[in-house]
């Protein structure tokens, strides 16, 4: 118990200047539109006391309808059309669509498989792409921090 | 007092008369009920302002023993009070709802009968002489036995109907013991000739009269060991009687044991009110565990009789002890604790069997299993049996929670006012009464969302419309009472405080108003100021993704089954599983899996097993004497005579 | 009457002090203690999506059961029953609209709300009781009753507020989440209060406590309330949630030591 | 009559009911109840001779017409017509009957039945004589399975009142004579009727067969 003490008054100060600039609420809802599990890695990796997106305001949610932000991963295969757009539907506006990975941009490596319907834009509207095979855990927390700039900057971001 | 029981008797003979015609039948039945209703309202509230015992002796000597006197004071008026007050409403819902039996079945004798019952009522809480007394009492329950019995076509409800009969003539018996023992020692059957003669009695027979008198009106009250016909005969009644019967009927019980235990056996040993106390928690904890387990909504709800005559019991045992203890303000507090929760039970538990009598008039069914989503079809009701499931679970605005609370009262003075072993057994109410709250409001959540919520669970819903206006009226003045009770409980909780100090007291009309100005506050900031501008969007439920069915949602049984596993130990539930497979031999691809669950009932098998082979192996032995040879039988009486004489001489 | 204010003003603060406490112990810095202000702001200013098979109790709930924790700030120094079963109001209303859109999370996350109060309730009444007749002790000693009625009335409180040995307020995970499941169909506005209900919950707990547990003082009242949320959120990092069926046992405990509380003091 | 006759009469009459208990021929039986009958219309007599009570002169005629002739007489062509079996078996074998009869009368004269037999403290041992008559009479009744003799222990059993009512000074209540008279007439259209029909549904007289309407 007292190595956990002593461990808490150590974390490094640095990071706190980020932070500051940014903070307002986002809640996020991932959706695995047939993913391969890399991008989910990374999301993972986003709620770790390295990258730490709760500093930002911004966490993951149970249920779309609680979401601001839906967060699509993978090419969309033939059964997860429907849940996705049953979860788009239920995602309450102003909302926001994300697509990670170029899996989702148009299928990406399992494009013209029969399996695949094609990218997430096929199915639902989308707003903001983060690239990479998987974006690593930084790219997709800068690209997350951006679209809050925008949304503070501009706020008739209005679907 | 004669001309209340002259009008209920022209109402019954009458409706017997114009059994022909089915509805004007129903019609001069009720409005008859009405009538003498309004008429005992008006009696009894007269009675009450002006404080007048009045005494109506009919025939003096007709027979020795037997004189048909009526003795009206302040305790029978109350119970008159209720009882008109149950028939106003039931017989205001009954117009509508004895309509479905119409073809079926023959109104004029449910009107006969109803009328019957209701006089059988008046007479016990009224009579002051034991003969003219178990008249009554008979009349009464055989009343109420043709009217359990009413819909014969369901073989359930006559042997439900035998299983009322036998219990309450088995109370009855020991009821008659009782008197029996009290005329062998004050030499007469008037309540006031017992109650003056009550020194003479020897303590000991003084204890073996409080237990039958407590067997006998236990069984009619329905107590934990003696309530098996409950749960069994209430549901079978059409529901309007059931209301009648759940509401007022178990209470005469009550009555007559504050008669006899408050009243006629005045110096009163201690153990006698902490006995009482005792059987109070048990019957209320059993009571609301067995309610939990059910999933016939009119079962669920006899079993909640069961658990609220437990806490009227409590309050009962409370005041008694503190008789015995001379603590005359904490007696008094208890005692209105007990008859406000009599009249407050009264009012709730009929409303909840008129708003299950309505579901089940349009479901046709009371297994809960298949009711679901009704409020969409039935908004009133719903909302009717909202609120009586919000009094019933003694929920603030409404008056379940006045009685209950100064049932806390009192049961936290005792433990603050007395020592050792008596407050030990304060404490274990006191606790028991807690635990019965929070499951009741389990159960009525259980009941009410699995009743009227979601999405309906069986296909052929979809004719149901909402209930006729005549049960509506009925359900709706009770539910007003309910809240108007409520409210105005202020007088009654100072009265019952009059001399007693009480560390904290509430006071419900500023509660109601405060409550009322923050829910407006609350949506007129919420709902209008904050978010103008925004849009309400109706979708499906979300369910991950998946179709969802009527069966994705909770049923009755589910429910509860959390809470049946936790108190397995009383409950004992079992689970059953039988599969059956597509061919015999190949055990893996099984076609369907039926999954059983029940409960087993303690009592049954605890209590009355046992009794039912010891009675069993007794009349075994003594039907070898029945040898059939009649010179035995000579044998017999020859025998008894010289044994007599010998006695004799 | 002013708590009628105060309570609804800073009960985001103290969620936003736990979750702050548990990020430091995983050793993360966490959102602002301001957060959940922000995120009631935002949710504010949503639509909302609501269930084709929800009916008007669904709809009201939100405001029912945020007034009622409104209500029973407002008489915290009255009687202690009324507080209690006013918080009963806002279960029952809870669990009903958890049942009505007929997820199966919603029926669940009731049914284990339900059970779980009802065990709560007897402790909870004890528990007050023994405090508020602390004084009435009459044979002198009143520091073990109070100690005991303490500890009885803390694993109340996180009964109540389905704090970390009971469920857990972060997780989502269907198999474990009791008071979440019941929020889960809700959105915009009807979620803002329901989640601003659950805070208030929380704070008029660590009120009660504070007030009648530590009666040093009304200034003192801040500094225990914190006390309270460093407590939670040190169990909620430290211990693990216990299986649904070990918690009546935890509650018949916290029953047995107000009982025993009220057995010694008087 | 003094003492002594009558003591001699209640003999006769003990002597013919022990008879009829060890009596194996049916007929026998009914002759012994003739001879009763007969004993008890003398005693009736002669207690009309004492108290000069006209309507005693009417029962006495009535007893000597029902009894004595009517009774044996319908008994006697009952059987005839139906062939009865004369065997009327008893339960016990005769030596156990007469220890019975034996304690009976034992019992009758006993202490204890002091208060009854001294209604009249003159007639001492003749209340005690005709209380163990009815004592036997009634075990006659037990101790008969055919149904025959059974209705002729039932008739000793009434004679054997009528004869303690006498000696108990009761015989001046008119009413008790008639409702014995009456009695005794109803018994026997129910005794012909009864045996006829046992005997067509059983074939015999036996009360043993009778077991099986039981179960």
């Amino acid at each position: 118990m007292f190595k956990l003490l002593s461990k808490i008054f150590k974390t490094p100060k640095k990071t706190i200047l980020v932070e500051k600039k940014i903070s307002g609420s986002l809640s996020i809802r991932q959706v695995d539109a047939g993913s391969d599990n890399a991008c989910e890695q990374e999301l993972v990796a986003l709620s770790n006391p390295i990258y730490d997106i709760e500093r930002f305001g911004i966490h993951f949610v149970a249920s779309p309808r609680h979401a601001d932000l839906l967060l699509v991963t993978g090419p969309v295969t033939r059964n997860m059309e429907g849940p996705l757009k049953k979860a788009y539907e239920a995602t309450p506006n102003p909302k926001i669509v994300v697509t990670v990975g170029d899996d989702a941009l148009d299928g990406g490596i399992y494009k013209d498989s029969y399996a695949v319907v094609g990218g997430v834009s096929k199915v639902i509207p989308v707003n903001y792409h983060i690239p990479g095979n998987p974006p690593s855990a930084k790219i997709i927390l800068s690209h997350l921090l951006k679209i809050m700039e925008i949304i503070k900057n501009n706020k008739e971001i209005r679907i | 007092m004669i001309n209340l029981i002259i009008i209920f008797l022209i109402g019954a003979f009458g409706s017997l008369i114009l059994q022909r015609d089915d509805r004007l039948a129903n019609i001069w039945s009720n409005s008859l009920a009405i009538i003498g209703a309004l008429w005992g309202l008006i009696f009894s509230i007269t009675n009450f302002l002006y404080r007048t015992n009045s005494t109506f002796i009919i025939g003096k000597n007709t027979l020795p023993i037997l004189s048909l006197s009526l003795k009206i004071d302040q305790l029978s008026t109350f119970f008159i009070f209720i009882i008109s007050l149950i028939t106003l409403f039931s017989s205001i819902y009954a117009l509508d709802y004895v309509k479905h039996y119409f073809k079926k079945y023959n109104i004029g004798a449910l009107g006969f009968f109803f009328h019957l019952f209701i006089v059988g009522m008046l007479l016990v809480v009224t009579s002051s002489n034991g003969i003219f007394f178990l008249i009554a009492w008979e009349i009464m329950s055989v009343a109420s036995y043709f009217l359990v019995i009413y819909d014969r076509n369901d073989l359930k409800n006559v042997q439900a109907g035998f299983t009322y009969l036998v219990m309450t003539h088995i109370g009855t018996v020991f009821i008659i013991i009782a008197f029996l023992i009290m005329y062998r020692f004050t030499g007469s059957f008037d309540f006031d000739a017992i109650k003056s003669g009550s020194l003479s009695i020897p303590q000991l027979m003084k204890n073996v009269i409080f237990i039958l008198a407590l067997i006998g009106f236990g069984t009619k009250a329905g107590i934990v060991p003696f309530h098996i016909w409950l749960p069994v005969a209430h549901p079978a009644a059409p529901s309007h009687v059931s209301a009648l019967m759940s509401g007022v009927m178990i209470k005469t019980g009550i009555y007559m044991m504050i008669r006899i235990f408050l009243d006629l056996m005045q110096p009163v040993p201690v153990w006698w009110g902490l006995l009482i106390l005792i059987i109070g928690s048990i019957s209320s904890l059993l009571g609301v565990l067995f309610a939990l387990t059910e999933h016939d909504i009119k079962k669920l709800l006899a079993y909640h009789s069961i658990e609220n005559i437990g806490i009227i019991l409590l309050g009962l045992g409370s005041s008694l002890t503190f008789t015995s203890l001379n603590m005359p303000g904490l007696a008094l507090l208890s005692l209105t604790a007990s008859l406000f929760h009599t009249l407050n039970h009264a009012t709730f538990k009929s409303l909840l069997f008129m708003g299950a009598g309505a579901v089940i008039k349009e479901t046709h069914t009371r297994n809960m299993e298949e009711y679901g989503g009704l409020i969409r079809y039935m908004p009133q009701t719903a909302l009717f049996f909202l609120v009586g499931s919000m009094a019933i679970s003694a929920l603030p605005p409404f008056n379940g929670f006045f009685s209950e609370w100064l049932t806390y009262q009192a049961l936290f003075q005792g433990i603050f006012t007395l020592d050792s072993t008596i407050k030990w057994i304060f404490i274990f109410a006191t606790g028991s009464l807690a635990f019965t709250g929070g499951l009741a409001l389990a159960c009525f959540v259980k009941a009410f969302g699995a009743t009227f919520l979601a999405r309906s669970r069986s296909e052929e819903k979809h004719q149901i419309k909402e209930a006729p206006l005549s049960l509506r009226i009925g359900m709706g003045g009770l539910s007003l009472l309910t809240l108007i009770l409520g409210i105005f409980s202020g007088k009654i909780i100072t009265f019952a405080q009059k001399n007693v100090h009480l560390s904290s007291s509430v006071s419900a009309p500023n509660f109601f108003l405060s409550f009322l100005v923050i829910i407006l506050a609350v949506i007129l900031i919420a709902r209008y100021l904050i978010n103008k501008n925004q849009k309400e969007i109706v979708s499906g439920t979300w369910d991950c993704g998946t179709t969802l069915g009527p069966r994705m949602e909770i049923t009755a049984t589910g429910f509860a089954r959390s809470i049946i596993l936790i108190f397995k130990g009383i409950l004992k539930p079992t689970i059953q599983h039988d599969i059956e497979y597509h061919d015999s031999e190949n055990r893996y691809l099984p076609k369907s899996k039926l999954v059983t669950l029940k409960v087993q009932d303690i009592h049954h098998s605890y209590f009355y097993q046992p009794l039912k082979q010891i009675i069993n192996i007794i009349s075994f032995k003594i039907k070898r004497t029945q040898s059939g040879i009649t010179n035995a039988y000579i044998l017999y009486i020859f025998i008894a005579l010289i044994v007599a004489l010998f006695f004799i001489l | 009457m002013n708590m009628i204010i105060l309570i609804p003003l800073f009960s985001p603060l103290c969620i936003g002090i736990i979750k702050k406490i548990k990020a430091i112990f995983q050793n993360r810095i966490g959102a602002s203690i301001f957060q959940p202000y922000r995120d009631l702001w935002k949710l504010f200013h949503k639509d909302e999506v609501i269930s084709r098979d929800a009916s008007w109790i669904f709809k009201f709930a939100p405001f029912i059961i945020f007034a009622v924790t409104l209500v029973a700030g407002a008489n915290l120094n009255g009687d202690i029953l009324l507080i209690i079963y006013t918080l009963a109001i806002g279960t029952f209303f809870l669990a009903l609209a958890g049942m009505d859109t007929g997820s199966a999370f919603g029926g669940f996350g009731s049914s284990r709300e339900m059970t779980v109060s009802a065990l709560a309730e007897g402790g909870f009444i004890f528990s007050l009781l023994t405090i508020s007749n602390i004084n009435l002790a009459s044979h002198g000693q009143s520091f073990l009753p109070g100690i005991l009625a303490f500890a009885g009335f803390f694993i109340v409180l996180l009964a109540e507020t389905a704090r970390f040995p009971f469920d857990n307020p972060a997780t989502h995970l269907e198999l474990t989440m009791i008071h979440e499941s019941m929020i889960l169909e809700y959105s915009g506005k009807r979620l803002a209060l329901m989640e601003w209900a659950s805070f208030n919950k929380f704070l008029i707990f660590c009120f009660l406590g504070a007030n009648l547990f530590f009666n040093f003082g009304f200034a003192f009242i801040p500094i225990i309330i914190f006390a309270f949320c460093f407590a939670v959120g040190f169990i909620e990092s430290t211990m693990a949630k216990f299986r649904f069926f070990r918690l009546p046992d935890l509650l018949i405990i916290s029953f047995i030591f107000n009982v025993v509380a009220i057995g010694l003091m008087f | 009559m003094n003492i002594l006759t009558l003591q001699y009469l209640l003999g006769v009459i003990f002597l013919t009911v022990v008879f009829s208990n060890i009596a194996k021929k049916k007929s026998a039986s009914i002759i012994g109840y003739g001879v009763q009958s007969m004993v008890v219309t003398i005693l009736i007599f002669d207690s009309y001779l004492k108290t000069g009570n006209l309507s005693l002169l009417f029962i006495v005629l009535l007893t000597f017409v029902v009894k004595v002739i009517l009774a044996p007489l319908f008994s006697l062509r009952l059987m005839k017509q139906h062939q009865v079996v004369f065997s009327a078996p008893t339960y016990l074998n005769t030596p156990l009957t007469f220890i019975i009869i034996a304690t009976l009368t034992a019992v009758a004269h006993s202490q204890k039945f002091y208060p009854l037999t001294t209604i009249i403290p003159a007639h001492q041992s003749l209340l005690a004589l005709a209380l163990s008559l009815i004592l036997i009479s009634f075990f006659l009744i037990v101790n008969r399975k055919g149904a025959l003799s059974q209705i002729i222990g039932v008739l000793t059993f009434e004679n054997s009142i009528v004869i303690f009512g006498l000696f108990a000074g009761l015989e001046q209540s008119v009413a008790l004579q008639i409702g014995i008279i009456f009695d005794i007439f109803v018994w026997i259209i129910i005794s012909t009727v009864f045996i006829s029909m046992i005997y067509k549904h059983f074939g015999s007289l036996d009360v043993t067969s009778m077991i099986d309407l039981r179960d």
